[in-house]
This record gives structure tokens, C-alpha cells and sequence, in this order.
């Protein structure tokens, strides 16, 4: 027990948060070789552009997944805060300020929602509260548009899905995306949030076990509607960015999305089963499935063999953490955490 | 001990007339209860009796339907956990109640976590937890340690710094030596009272009444979630008082005798077993016979049945069963032959909670049940079961009855039934009444002595002494993973001879 | 424009007195496009005094739920069917259905991929490969030959899709121009956006876009714009209004409009004129039209007065 | 316990199986008043055609979740299967009884995949195994599909899908589809199956504590992955179906009909925590969801509007069960199950 503590098991500590980090420098350096454009600052500034949205998503998903929990109904969210949002900005003409904070809002409350659906209505499982609320979120949305999307955003939530920070310096300044920027902020402020906060912790506690953190004085219900909150309010970030990004807010944007964040959570080493995870792996976990696509689309692979490489990604990621984690042994537990 | 050192005779806690019903039961009926300042305050009863529920309610898990709850004199309000803390109430809860995948120093702040300009201190609940950990004997192992690494005694003694280090002025204990071994409980015993000469009450609920006399100051007994007598001083009652007050009857012996018992041939020989945690075991046991292994906490034993069973992987070693070598790589290569493991985790690994008794029971043998076209007989299923649901005195006697809703005793017993339906030989019990009442513990000794004398062979694996001499035919002593004897239970050897080799001496 | 025909078929008028039910099942109901055709079928009801529902499911890959949508509308007392199929194979199998139950269907937008031709009463709408073409031919004409071109089109398998695909593809390879990529975005902005940079950044000086819907066109619009370019030519397909506005602002190059309100509304005529006994054209064929700068204008203006006239809301 | 165990049990009982029944009874109540079309023979035939796929589809999704677990791949698998299938039919002209067969064995082998990335790669949960294949089987579609329908089936193969029980017989025998007389068998097969048979029994001791199982001599390995080979076969049987209905095999005909399949099943009391449910559950719950697509639509709402219905149905539908299953009661053990 002792000795394995020592060397190897300090190794595989490091391994294992560095997981998704080797992954993603293997990917680099093989399309660093296979196309010359690849390593160029224009390619790399396109990725943090294309990480930004689902960037802000996966964080939200993660906190959900940390508690055990999960958000099915993220796409949708951040769809239908936009759509507010664009209503307010292009039909009412509210300040763009103001929209924003309502797109944060709605969001807030559209993950309220199903925070209370899962603790004040005791619904067994959040996957059936977020599917339910999916829809209902996804059929607001199509009715509130009429299913056609709002154009015309005001400069400043363009600003921040596709603005650049510097503007003709003459510096790479001009090329850095603002979005990820804010994303990268935002990564930071989590980062702390999880470790140094009440909160943040007790979300690790929620997902480490239920009873236990109910028995130790923790308000369970609060944390787990907060993290369905958070969930929406990232999911409306990610949205002004999708919105900036693409000037339109439209009804079928968060098709799917939720797979995406999922996909990068877990692939960044988050228990699915709760309590274990990090900032720094769903950000790498992001990172690879963005770098995929973008090397993917520069090797011109067709997007159907594409969606094969995600989910042969995705299994690949999974099962490198099952082994890095002592295979069997830790399988064994697993079962039990899955055991009634 | 015993004395006030406030000076007033106000006690600590009151707890008047506590009613508490749940759909179905009532589980405490006009219950009182009072801890003096100062005092080791002994909670007894039979499983079931509303001890657990009766705690619950002090620190406001469980809202009671009628009675009240003073603390030092004043009416008690507690909405939440985090109140009852801040009078300074610490609860070590029966159910371990720990995460085990956050670290040692972050389960012991969970909820009260110290903090500099609004974020989390680490480095003081660093030292804080480092002085804790000293005090309970944990002084060798690192406060960052994540929880699982941990086994479960050291678990229990983190909760009991924990609860030492919030400064409560009342420790509730329920049921805090379950998983404990011989030194650790005797260390805990040292422990509480030093505690208590430092001026901190204990509510301390026990099944082992050796202990509980003691430590302990004063004893109320529940029976059937109402009070059974009034509360005594512990000086002034015996143990068969207190079994009295707790059962309603004497108890004629605590370890019944075989009768009809015939000693046969040879049924399960180990040899030379190893793997991770124990080495080069070699034993054998034949019908009718049983064979206690004995050992102190972490000795292996619970991992030496799993591999024999299955559950767990050999490294080296033979099995043989009726004198053939048997190969048995899970654990339905040894139900094939009939060697079964009646687990030490009855509830999550030895039940289905959610299924009631007639699918627990008749889950291994399934096809015993089937008719002639296979498939399942479902009156044969239920005859059986009330077969032996009679035979092992299963209370309530109600065959549709999810799992769940059973005592522990009762549990027991279904897990007994599913085995002995299934026509197994040899039944391997790790830690068999462990968190059972001394009522119920006496049915199971029954119930294992039917077994020895229709020809089946028992090895139990018990931490209780007293047990071990008391039921088993020869004792085989473990330490450190590593056999250190097999002695003959013939009246020869005691305690000393056993704990002796179970720290690694020799006879 | 489809106003002059709308203003002849009106003397048809009179003819017709009758309380005829007309189901018109659209791809889906999530675009301009399919609002458009409701318009006209709208419109269409109006003059002829019949009531007309109009429904879809909500995304055009949904075809099972358009078979159920077919199947129900059998069986809602619809005298006939206006049908744009969403996938030409699997909704033949709901035009038997129609045809069991003698029900008349006239198909729009997009034909079933069937050889028989008693499924169905008539057909109009725009080839989609030929009106691909034209948008090819259009791009062929505003670049050099060898100019690269890259192609944004919507999810792979989408029947309509890939005949936009195929015919711009066909038609600009024709001109000797160099179809770079041809990459899916699923008719979904965000996603064009990603493309379309990935795109310029594999395939460096991409001269034109062409997408087989306005909005990944949009999306494309811009990538070009965020990484600075100009001169790259981008036409889309649909002539939405987003489209429309964005030709008009000088930023999107052209769309390729079909006659949306047109169909809704033959399509109605025709099946009225069915029940009636008249015979109709078995083919009718919808011209498409290029929308730049120059005709964008007036295509709108008409186009807003017939939708304003049938009374759907458009958002 | 022991009043309460005698008449308001039993009628609770009673209740908690008749649940989704009542509620199916109701909203044919309400149909019927709203629109004389609706209780017709024709439109209830709509409905037994609508129902016989997803019916198949819900009943393989049913044992994974007894086992607490779940297949997020069926409709691909699906489309998978039929895709081989007609492959075989149309490009390389074997038998249609032989492409059938071909089809239930594809579907099998991609249900042996799932199961096998379960028990064999460790894989910690279905959802994230599922969530990969489920893509890599989209894409494999594609690919070999070239993304365009496959038309023209054999007769036989329509037969399945799109014929009636009578041919010409005058009677109400020509109006019953064939497809939903092969359900209502393969539901009654299925019954017989999970209450009668070993392997039956032990997927629901599999779901209701897989260390129990283990430890009671279940061969929990090979319960996981029959299950899903199961659900893969019905997949298949449900695609041979969908293909007999349109006449074609399609790359995208299996998007999203997880999640009906999932609200069918959760909808018809199956515990997502594995464990407990039962056939006829499922049956009204696939039947529900029917019967409101088809209301709704009868009653021209717009597609919109049903999306957001369905996300409310299956909210309040898993609500009711909560409710039924006496609320907070349950809720705590629930809440215990999560735990770690
Ligand atoms: N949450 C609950 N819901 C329903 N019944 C309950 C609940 N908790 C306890 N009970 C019932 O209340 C009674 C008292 O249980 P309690 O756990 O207090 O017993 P105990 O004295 O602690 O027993 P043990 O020695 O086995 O721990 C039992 O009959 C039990 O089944
Ligand atoms: N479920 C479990 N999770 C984590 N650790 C465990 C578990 N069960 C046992 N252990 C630990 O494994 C080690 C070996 O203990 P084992 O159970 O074999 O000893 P034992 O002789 O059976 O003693 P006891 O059963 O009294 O703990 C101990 O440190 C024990 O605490
Ligand atoms: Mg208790
Ligand atoms: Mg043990």
C-alpha cells in the first residue's frame, strides 16, 4: 500500500490530471505534421473562437455533474435566453446592456426550474427533469420566434462573440478572440469558486454523497438547485456569445449541445457518479474536441467519419481514465457507488 | 465522574413526552430522556426500538409530532443541523457518515468550514485537523488522505475528532464500536472518558453491554419506542436487568448449546491461500463443526472469506471441497459446490432492498423453480419461502414485504433463508450480529446450531471475543494477514490465549 | 413574382362556392420559407372561401412525424392533400395512404422519389437541383475561372440538400471553377460560422460561398466579415427575409429564391380545382430566381404585400 | 403497517399499475369530446401503426433501465440496421427473409458492442458508452449510405411495416396493421420473459443492487450485456418495421427516438434506478405518448406546441409517480440511492 503510494501513484496523480492535456498535445503535434496550417496563429485564434461557447456550457454541465446531477435541457436554455434576449434588443429595443442581463437572467431562471423540479417536486432524477424541461424550453422558443431566427443584434453583444481585443494595433492582439478571453476568465473564476468557496465545495460534498452532506449540516437542496442555476447562467453566456458569434438568435441553436458539454466533461476526468472532478481537465476536455473538429475540417475528413471520431473520441477518453484509475479495482467500487 | 461541574443540577438535555410517528409505525411514543452536564448517558434497546429516531430528533432530522426538547433550560428551537451544532451538539452517526472521495480535513470542516475573507482556510483546518487527528491516535496519517483510503475504524475515529474538535458541549455516539475492534474500542472507551473528566456529556447507544457498564454514568432503556423503566444509575442495575428492560423476558443463555451435533468428515480444506492482504492460510473444516477466525481490525479476515468465496481474487492456493480440488474464480463457482458468505454488509450486499422476500429469498436457486418448460413456478417460490420463513421465525411473516422495511435482525435472517434454500453446505458469517440487539443475537446462534446439527459446517468471522468462544468448536487466529494458530475450543485456552496470538504471540 | 399569377387565378373565383378542408403539410414549420408558403396557401384560401390548415413538424429530418402528420390528416376530414415531402423515399409510403383513403394530393417544393405517377394528383415547385444550378451559374459569372469555391450545405441526408448541392457543384465545375470543400452545417448559423472559418483557414483564398440556406450563408457572412475579408462572394438559397435584408445592406451576395408563397398558393388552387373535376398539369414548374442587389427590392415589396394580404404573422 | 398493508395499499397498488392506463383513458376522454375524428376506426389504426416502432424500441430501452442503466444508441442502432439490411435487399439481392435476419443479427451484434464497452472495456456508466457508439453507429449509417435513402424494399419487408392483418376480407381485419399484432406478441413475450424466466428475474435483481447480484452467484456480466443485445434486437425489429412503413432505409431516421423511448418507459413507472417496472407500464406510456402526438395533432396544434406538451407530460407523469409512491418517502430512499 505504502510504496505504491510513493513513486507510481504520485505518477499517476499527475497523469491523471494531465490526461486530457497529453491527449490534446499528441492531437497538436500530429496535425502540427500532417497540415502546414494547422500552427498558425489565424487556425489557433479560429479554434478559441469555436471553444468559447461550448467552453462556457461544459462549465456549467460540470458543476451539474459534480453533484451527480446532469443538465440535459443546457442547449435549450441557452437557445431560449437568447431569444429573449434578441426579442428584447431587436423588438423592444432595450438597451443592450440591459438585454444581456435579461438573457442572464432568463437563463438563471430557466435553470431554477429545474433545480426545483428535481429538489421542491422530488423528481428522482435530473435527467428526467432536464428531458422534460428540454422540450418545453426548445417549443417555447420555436413559438416565441415562430421559428425563424431574430438578426440584427446591437454592436455590443456582437462585441462579445466576435469581437477581437485589440482593434488594428497592429499587434496578434487584433486576432485574440474576446470570447475566450471571457472564457478563460471565467475557467479562473471557477476554478477558485470550486476550491475556496462554501459552496464550491459543498458541491463536491452533494456528489461525494448525498446523505452524508445532508447529515454534516449542508443545505443539499440549496446546493443542488444552485448548480442548475449555474447551469443556465452559463448556458446564457455561452448564448450571447453564440449570438454575437453568428448575429442571430435562432430557435434550433442548442440542438445537441448538451452532448458536446457532456462529452467534454467527462472526457476532461469528471465522475460521472459525482464528487470528483476538475476546472482544469473540462477545460482540456473542451479543448480536445475543438481541436478535433478543427484538424478534422483541415484534413478535410468528411463529417460523417467525423461524427464516427467523436464517439470513438469520446469512448477512447473514457476508458484511457478507467484504466488510468487501476481498471478492476476501482470498477469494483464503481459498481457499489451504482448499487442501490 | 458524574459530577456537576456548573455547580446547578440543570440538566444538559431534556427531552419530554417525544412522539414521533412514521406512515405506519410509531417509532417513539411519549419518550423522556435526560442527559446531566457531565455524565456518559447509556441509550439502550432492542433493533428497532426508536434509539436512532430518538436521536434524530434532538438535532432536528426528524421533526417529532408531539413533546419537547430543552437545552440547558431553555425551550430548543433547532431548524437545522447547523443549530444543534452551534449549541454544541456533535452527532457520530450509526451509518458511517463520511464522503469518501473528498479528503480527511475536508470531511472534518464539511458544512463548518473555516474561512478567510470569504474563502475556505486551508492551511489552519490544515492545522487544525493535524491536532485532532493527534488526539485520537490518527498521528501517523496525512490530513490530505482522501476518506476511502481509510479503513473503517480509522474512519470512525476521524468522526470522533471531528466531534472533539467542534468543541461540543454533548457527543451523541450511535453505535460508535460496530466496526471497531478489541484496541480501538478500548482506546475509544479511554477516550470518551477523558472527554468526560474535561466536562463533555456523552449519549452513547450500544448493543455490547460490556462496554456500555463501563463507560457509562446512567441508562435508559426503550422498548418498542416507549421508555422501559424509568432511568437508572448504571451502578445500580446488572446486565440481566438491563436485558430484562430491554426484551421483556430474562435471557436463559447468551450462547446457546448444541444439541445432537455429530462432528463428520472433512468438507472444506484451504491450503496455502494468499493474495494482497494474507498469506499462506491453511485450514480445514468438517460437518457439523464450526470454526471461528478471530483477529483484530484489518487483520484480513473479511478478505480471506471473500476470496475463499469468490468475491475477491486468489493469488495462490488450493481449495478443496469433499476431498476434490475445486476452482473458484467468482462467487458462483462456490454456490455451485454449496460455500456460501453471508457478508458483513447485509444491507448492500446481501439484500435487494427494494425487492420483498420471496424474490430475495429464491434468487439463487432460481431454477429449483422452474417447471418442467422453464420457466418459473411462482407457488412453488412462495411455499418455500414460508416454509422457512416458519423454520427461521422471520417476524412479520409476510412474504410480499420489501426487504427494506425489515430490522436488521430481521434482514439477517432473510439473507440466512436465501442461503439455505439455495442447499448450501458450507456457510461462511463475517461478522454475523454485527449492530444486532442481544435478543436477536441469540435466535441467529439458534439458527446456526440447525444448521450444525442437520450436517452443515459454519466458519464465523467475529471481532467479539466472547462470541467466538462461546459458539465455535476450534478458533483460528489471524494478524497481520497471517495465521497465527488454530486452537481447540474445548474449554482450554481464553481470552488471553486468543489475544495473544492475535497480536502476533505465541502460545 | 408570384403576384401576376396570383391576380389571373383570381377569376377562378367565382366558380367555386364550395366548403372544401385543405391540409397543407409542410417540411416543417421553422423557417421564413415554410411561413411563406402558408402565406400563399393562406391567401389561396381566402379567394377561394375553403379553410386551409397549414402544419409541419419541427424540423425538416423529422420525416416520421410527417408520415403521422399525413396519416392524421387522412383522417381529419381533409378532402385533399398539399404535401411538401421532407424525405422524397419515406413519404411515399404516406402518399399510398392518401391514396387508399381517395383523397387528391398535390405535391410541392420537393418531388417523391416514385415512378408512379397515380400516387399523386400534380406537382409544382422549383427543381431544387435546377434552381442549385442557377445559383452556380450566378457565382460562375461574378469570378474567374479557377477561382475556388466552397460549398456549406445542410445535414447529410437531407434529400433537398443534397440536389442544391449537387447542381450548384455541377454547374460551377462546369465554368471551371475549383469546388474546394463541401461541409456540412446542418442549416444551423452557429455551426456555419465555425465551417465556413475552418474553411477559409484549410483552403486560404476561398473566392465565393455558396450554402443551401440563407442562414449558414449568414454564417458564412460572418467568418468573412470577423476575419476582415472582402470580395468574397456569398450567395444563399431561400430568399428569407434576413437574406433580403442583408442584399440589401451590400453584404450578402445573392440568395436564390424559390417562389415559397407561389407554391402554397397553386398548391391550393390545384387541389381545389381537382375536387372540382377540372384537370390538372401534372407538372408545374416554378421558376427560381437570383436575388442581388438589383431585384431585391421589388421581389420584397410584393412579396410583403401577398403575406400581409393572407394575414400570417411573420416574425 | 400492518392496517395500512390491507386496503389502501392494496388500492395504491392497484393505482401504481393503473397509472399511465388512467391517464391514457383520460386524454382519449378528452380527444374524443374535442374532435369527433378521434374515436374513429381509421384514426385508431393511425395510432396502432404510430405506436408499433416506438413500442419496440421502448421495450429494449425498458430492461436496460431495470438494470439502472440505459441506450442512448437505440435509434441508431436502428439505422443501422435497417441500412445493412437494405444494402443487402436492394444492392445485393439476398432473400428478404434472409435481410431480416441479417438485420435483428446487426442490431444484436451493435447491442453486443454497447454491452461488451460495459462489462469487458469497465466503462463506468452507459450513458457515456452509449453516447459514443450511438455516434459512431449515426456515422457508420452515413458513410455507407453515402447519406441518401435506400428505396425499394422487398414486399415481404413492407409487409411487416405498412400491411393489415386481412387483405379485402370486408371486415375491421383489414384495417388492423400487422406491425402493432407483432408488438402486442412481443410485449406479451416480453412479460412472460421478465416475470418467468431466470434471465428475467435477474435483471431486475441486477437493477435493484448489482453487489447483491454478484455475490448471490448472478452472472451479472453476461445479465448487462444481454440486455443490451436485447435492446439492439428490438431496435432492429422496430427499424424492420419503420423501413416496412416508408419504404426506405434513411441515415437519419433513428434522431432523437431515444428520447421517446426513455419518457415511454419512465412514464410507465419503470424506476430509474433500476430494479422495478414492468411491461405493461411501458406499453401505456409508448401508447400515451402516442395518443397525444396523434390528438394533437387531430386537433391542429401546431408541432411547437407539442414539443412543449410532451416535455410537460413527462414531468407531470413522473411527478404523479412520485406523488403515488407516497412523495417524500420515497424520495429519501431515493435520495440514499444516489449516494455514493
Ligand atoms: N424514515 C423512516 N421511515 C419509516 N420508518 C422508520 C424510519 N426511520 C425509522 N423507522 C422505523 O422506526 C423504528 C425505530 O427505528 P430506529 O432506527 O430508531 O431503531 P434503533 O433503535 O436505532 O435500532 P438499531 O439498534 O437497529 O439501530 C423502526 O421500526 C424503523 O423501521
Ligand atoms: N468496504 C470497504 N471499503 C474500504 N475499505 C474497506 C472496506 N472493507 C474493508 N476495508 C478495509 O480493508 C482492510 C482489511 O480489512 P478486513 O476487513 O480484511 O479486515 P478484517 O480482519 O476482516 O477486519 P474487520 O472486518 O474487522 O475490519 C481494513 O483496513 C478495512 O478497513
Ligand atoms: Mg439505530
Ligand atoms: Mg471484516
Amino acid at each position: 500500500m505504502d510504496k505504491e503510494n510513493s513513486i507510481g501513484k504520485k505518477l499517476k496523480e499527475i497523469m491523471g490530471k494531465a490526461g486530457p492535456v497529453i491527449a490534446v498535445i499528441i492531437l497538436c503535434i500530429f496535425l502540427t505534421i500532417r497540415t502546414d496550417r494547422f500552427l498558425t496563429i489565424n487556425n489557433i485564434m479560429n479554434i478559441a473562437r469555436q471553444t468559447s461557447m461550448s467552453g462556457f456550457l461544459a462549465l456549467g454541465m460540470m458543476v451539474c455533474i459534480l453533484t451527480a446531477g446532469i443538465d440535459l435541457s443546457v442547449g435549450f436554455t441557452m437557445t431560449l435566453s437568447t431569444i429573449v434576449m434578441a426579442k428584447c434588443a431587436v423588438e423592444i429595443g432595450l438597451t443592450p446592456l440591459l438585454c444581456m442581463v435579461i438573457c442572464v437572467v432568463t437563463g438563471a431562471l430557466l435553470g431554477l426550474i429545474n433545480g426545483l423540479l428535481l429538489t421542491k417536486c422530488k423528481l428522482p432524477h435530473p435527467f428526467i427533469s432536464t428531458m422534460g424541461t428540454q422540450n418545453i424550453y426548445k417549443g417555447i422558443g420555436l413559438v416565441l420566434t415562430g421559428a425563424t431566427p431574430i438578426a440584427g443584434m446591437p454592436m455590443i453583444i456582437s462585441w462579445a462573440g466576435s469581437a477581437a481585443v485589440g482593434k488594428s494595433t497592429g499587434t496578434i492582439l487584433d486576432k485574440i478572440p474576446v470570447s475566450f478571453i471571457l472564457m478563460l476568465i471565467m475557467y479562473f473564476i471557477f476554478s477558485i469558486f470550486l476550491n475556496y468557496t462554501r459552496l464550491g465545495r459543498h458541491i463536491y460534498a452533494v456528489g461525494g454523497s448525498i446523505t452524508t452532506a445532508e447529515l454534516s449540516g449542508i443545505n443539499v437542496d440549496f446546493v443542488r438547485t444552485s448548480v442548475y442555476v449555474i447551469s443556465g447562467i452559463m448556458a446564457a453566456l455561452g448564448g450571447i456569445i453564440a449570438v454575437g458569434r453568428s448575429d442571430s438568435a435562432y430557435p434550433l441553436s442548442g440542438l445537441l449541445l448538451e452532448n458536446d458539454a457532456i462529452a467534454a466533461v467527462i472526457i476532461g476526468g469528471t465522475s460521472f457518479f459525482g464528487g470528483k472532478g476538475n476546472v482544469l481537465g473540462t477545460f482540456f476536455g473542451v479543448l480536445l474536441i475543438s481541436v478535433l473538429r478543427n484538424g478534422l475540417n483541415l484534413l478535410k475528413v468528411s463529417s460523417d467519419m467525423q461524427t464516427i471520431f467523436l464517439g470513438v473520441i469520446i469512448i477512447i477518453a473514457v476508458f484511457i481514465d478507467v484504466v488510468r484509475n487501476g481498471g478492476f479495482k476501482r470498477v469494483k467500487r464503481m459498481k457499489k457507488d451504482e448499487e442501490k | 465522574m458524574g459530577e456537576t461541574r456548573s455547580g446547578t443540577d440543570v440538566p444538559l438535555l431534556e427531552m419530554r413526552g417525544i412522539t414521533k410517528v412514521f406512515p405506519g409505525v410509531v417509532a417513539l411514543d411519549n419518550v423522556n430522556l435526560t442527559v446531566k452536564q457531565g455524565e456518559v448517558h447509556l441509550l439502550l434497546g432492542e433493533n428497532g426500538a426508536g434509539k436512532s429516531t430518538l436521536i434524530k430528533t434532538i438535532i432536528g432530522i426528524n421533526k417529532p409530532e408531539g413533546g419537547e426538547i430543552f437545552w440547558l433550560g431553555q425551550l430548543m428551537k433547532i431548524h437545522s443541523l447547523k443549530d444543534a451544532y452551534e449549541l454544541g451538539i456533535s452527532v457520530i452517526y450509526q451509518e458511517l457518515s463520511n464522503i469518501p472521495c473528498l479528503s480527511i480535513v475536508e470531511n472534518m470542516y464539511l458544512g463548518f468550514e473555516k474561512r478567510k475573507n470569504g474563502l475556505i482556510d486551508w492551511k489552519k483546518q490544515r492545522v487544525c485537523a493535524r491536532k485532532a487527528l493527534d488526539r485520537v491516535g490518527l498521528s501517523d496519517i496525512d490530513v490530505d488522505t482522501p476518506m476511502e483510503k481509510l479503513g473503517m475504524g480509522q474512519r470512525q475515529l476521524v468522526e470522533i475528532a471531528m466531534a472533539i474538535d467542534r468543541k461540543a458541549k454533548l457527543i451523541i455516539m450511535d453505535e460508535p464500536t460496530s466496526s471497531l475492534g478489541r484496541s480501538e474500542i478500548d482506546f475509544l472507551m479511554e477516550l470518551m472518558l477523558e472527554l468526560n473528566r474535561e466536562g463533555v456529556s456523552i449519549l452513547f447507544i450500544t448493543h455490547k453491554l460490556d462496554e456500555a457498564k463501563r463507560v457509562g454514568t446512567r441508562v435508559t432503556v426503550l422498548r418498542n419506542g416507549k421508555n422501559s423503566g424509568a432511568t437508572m444509575s448504571v451502578k445500580d442495575v446488572t446486565e440481566e436487568d438491563i436485558i430484562q428492560m430491554m426484551v421483556g423476558r430474562t435471557l436463559e443463555e447468551k450462547y446457546p448449546k448444541r444439541k445432537n451435533v455429530r462432528i463428520g468428515k472433512e468438507i472444506l480444506r484451504c491450503q496455502g491461500l494468499c493474495a494482497d492482504k494474507f498469506d499462506k492460510i491453511s485450514f480445514a473444516v468438517k460437518e457439523g463443526e464450526m470454526l471461528g477466525i478471530f483477529g483484530l481490525i484489518g487483520a484480513g479476515r473479511t478478505e480471506l472469506v471473500r476470496a475463499i468465496f469468490g468475491a475477491d481474487p486468489l493469488a495462490t492456493g488450493n481449495l478443496i471441497f469433499n476431498g476434490e480440488e475445486i476452482e473458484v474464480k467468482r462467487p458462483r463457482d462456490a454456490i455451485r459446490q454449496g460455500v456460501v458468505l453471508i457478508t458483513e454488509n447485509r444491507k448492500e450486499e446481501g439484500l435487494i432492498l427494494i425487492h420483498n422476500v420471496i424474490e430475495n429469498g429464491t434468487i439463487v436457486p432460481l431454477e429449483k423453480f422452474q417447471n418442467k418448460l422453464g420457466f418459473i413456478d411462482n407457488k412453488k417460490r412462495l411455499a418455500a419461502i414460508e416454509e422457512y420463513g416458519q423454520e427461521l421465525n422471520l417476524r412479520p411473516m409476510q412474504p410480499e414485504k420489501l426487504a427494506m422495511n425489515f430490522s436488521g435482525g430481521n434482514q439477517q435472517k432473510i439473507v440466512i433463508m436465501k442461503w439455505l434454500i439455495s442447499g448450501a453446505k458450507v456457510f461462511i458469517f463475517d461478522e454475523p450480529t454485527k449492530g444486532v440487539d442481544v435478543g436477536a443475537k441469540v435466535e441467529i446462534y439458534n439458527i446456526m446450531n440447525r444448521l450444525l446439527e442437520n450436517g452443515a459446517s459454519i466458519i464465523m468471522v467475529s471481532s467479539e471475543i466472547d462470541e467466538i468462544l462461546g459458539m465455535s468448536d476450534r478458533v483460528m487466529v489471524m494478524y497481520e494477514g497471517k495465521q497465527t494458530g488454530i486452537v481447540k475450543n474445548d474449554g482450554s485456552i481464553g481470552e488471553e490465549e486468543i489475544l495473544t496470538l492475535a497480536t502476533g504471540g505465541t502460545l | 413574382g408570384g403576384g401576376k399569377e396570383t391576380e389571373t387565378s383570381k377569376e377562378s373565383e367565382g366558380k367555386i362556392g364550395s366548403d372544401y378542408e385543405i391540409t397543407v403539410i409542410c417540411m416543417a414549420l421553422n423557417s421564413d420559407y415554410w411561413h411563406m408558403v402558408e402565406a400563399g396557401a393562406k391567401l389561396a384560401g381566402e379567394e377561394l372561401g375553403i379553410s386551409v390548415d397549414v402544419i409541419g413538424p419541427n424540423a425538416e429530418s423529422d420525416s416520421a412525424a410527417q408520415i403521422n402528420m399525413v396519416e392524421d390528416a387522412c383522417n381529419s376530414g381533409s378532402d385533399a392533400i398539399v404535401l411538401a415531402p421532407n424525405e422524397p423515399t419515406s413519404l411515399v409510403s404516406a402518399a399510398k395512404t392518401v391514396k387508399s383513403n381517395d383523397i387528391p394530393l398535390v405535391v410541392i417544393d420537393a418531388m417523391l422519389d416514385t415512378d408512379d405517377e397515380s400516387l399523386y394528383s400534380c406537382f409544382i415547385g422549383t427543381g431544387n437541383e435546377e434552381a442549385g444550378a442557377e445559383g452556380g451559374k450566378f457565382i460562375a459569372s461574378q469570378l474567374q475561372e479557377g477561382d475556388k469555391v466552397a460549398i456549406i450545405r445542410g445535414l447529410n441526408g437531407q434529400v433537398h440538400h443534397d440536389q442544391r448541392t449537387d447542381g450548384a457543384q455541377a454547374a460551377m465545375e462546369e465554368a471551371g471553377l475549383k469546388v474546394v470543400s463541401v461541409q456540412p452545417a446542418d442549416s444551423d448559423r452557429g455551426k456555419a460560422v465555425n465551417v465556413a472559418e475552418n474553411m477559409l483557414q484549410s483552403d486560404g483564398d476561398i473566392k465565393a460561398f455558396y450554402a443551401t440556406n440563407d442562414d449558414m450563408a449568414l454564417g458564412a457572412l460572418q467568418a468573412v466579415k470577423s476575419l476582415g475579408l472582402t470580395d468574397v462572394v456569398i450567395v444563399g438559397f431561400d430568399g428569407t427575409f434576413n437574406a433580403m435584408d442583408s442584399i440589401e445592406d451590400g453584404e450578402l451576395t445573392a440568395s436564390i429564391a424559390q417562389q415559397p408563397i407561389e407554391e402554397g398558393y397553386q398548391g391550393v388552387v390545384n387541389a381545389v380545382n381537382i375536387l372540382n373535376g377540372e384537370t390538372v398539369e401534372k407538372h408545374q414548374t416554378l421558376e427560381a430566381v437570383v436575388l442581388t442587389k438589383e431585384n431585391v427590392t421589388d421581389f420584397r415589396v410584393n412579396v410583403e404585400d401577398l403575406i400581409e394580404k393572407s394575414g400570417v404573422k411573420l416574425n
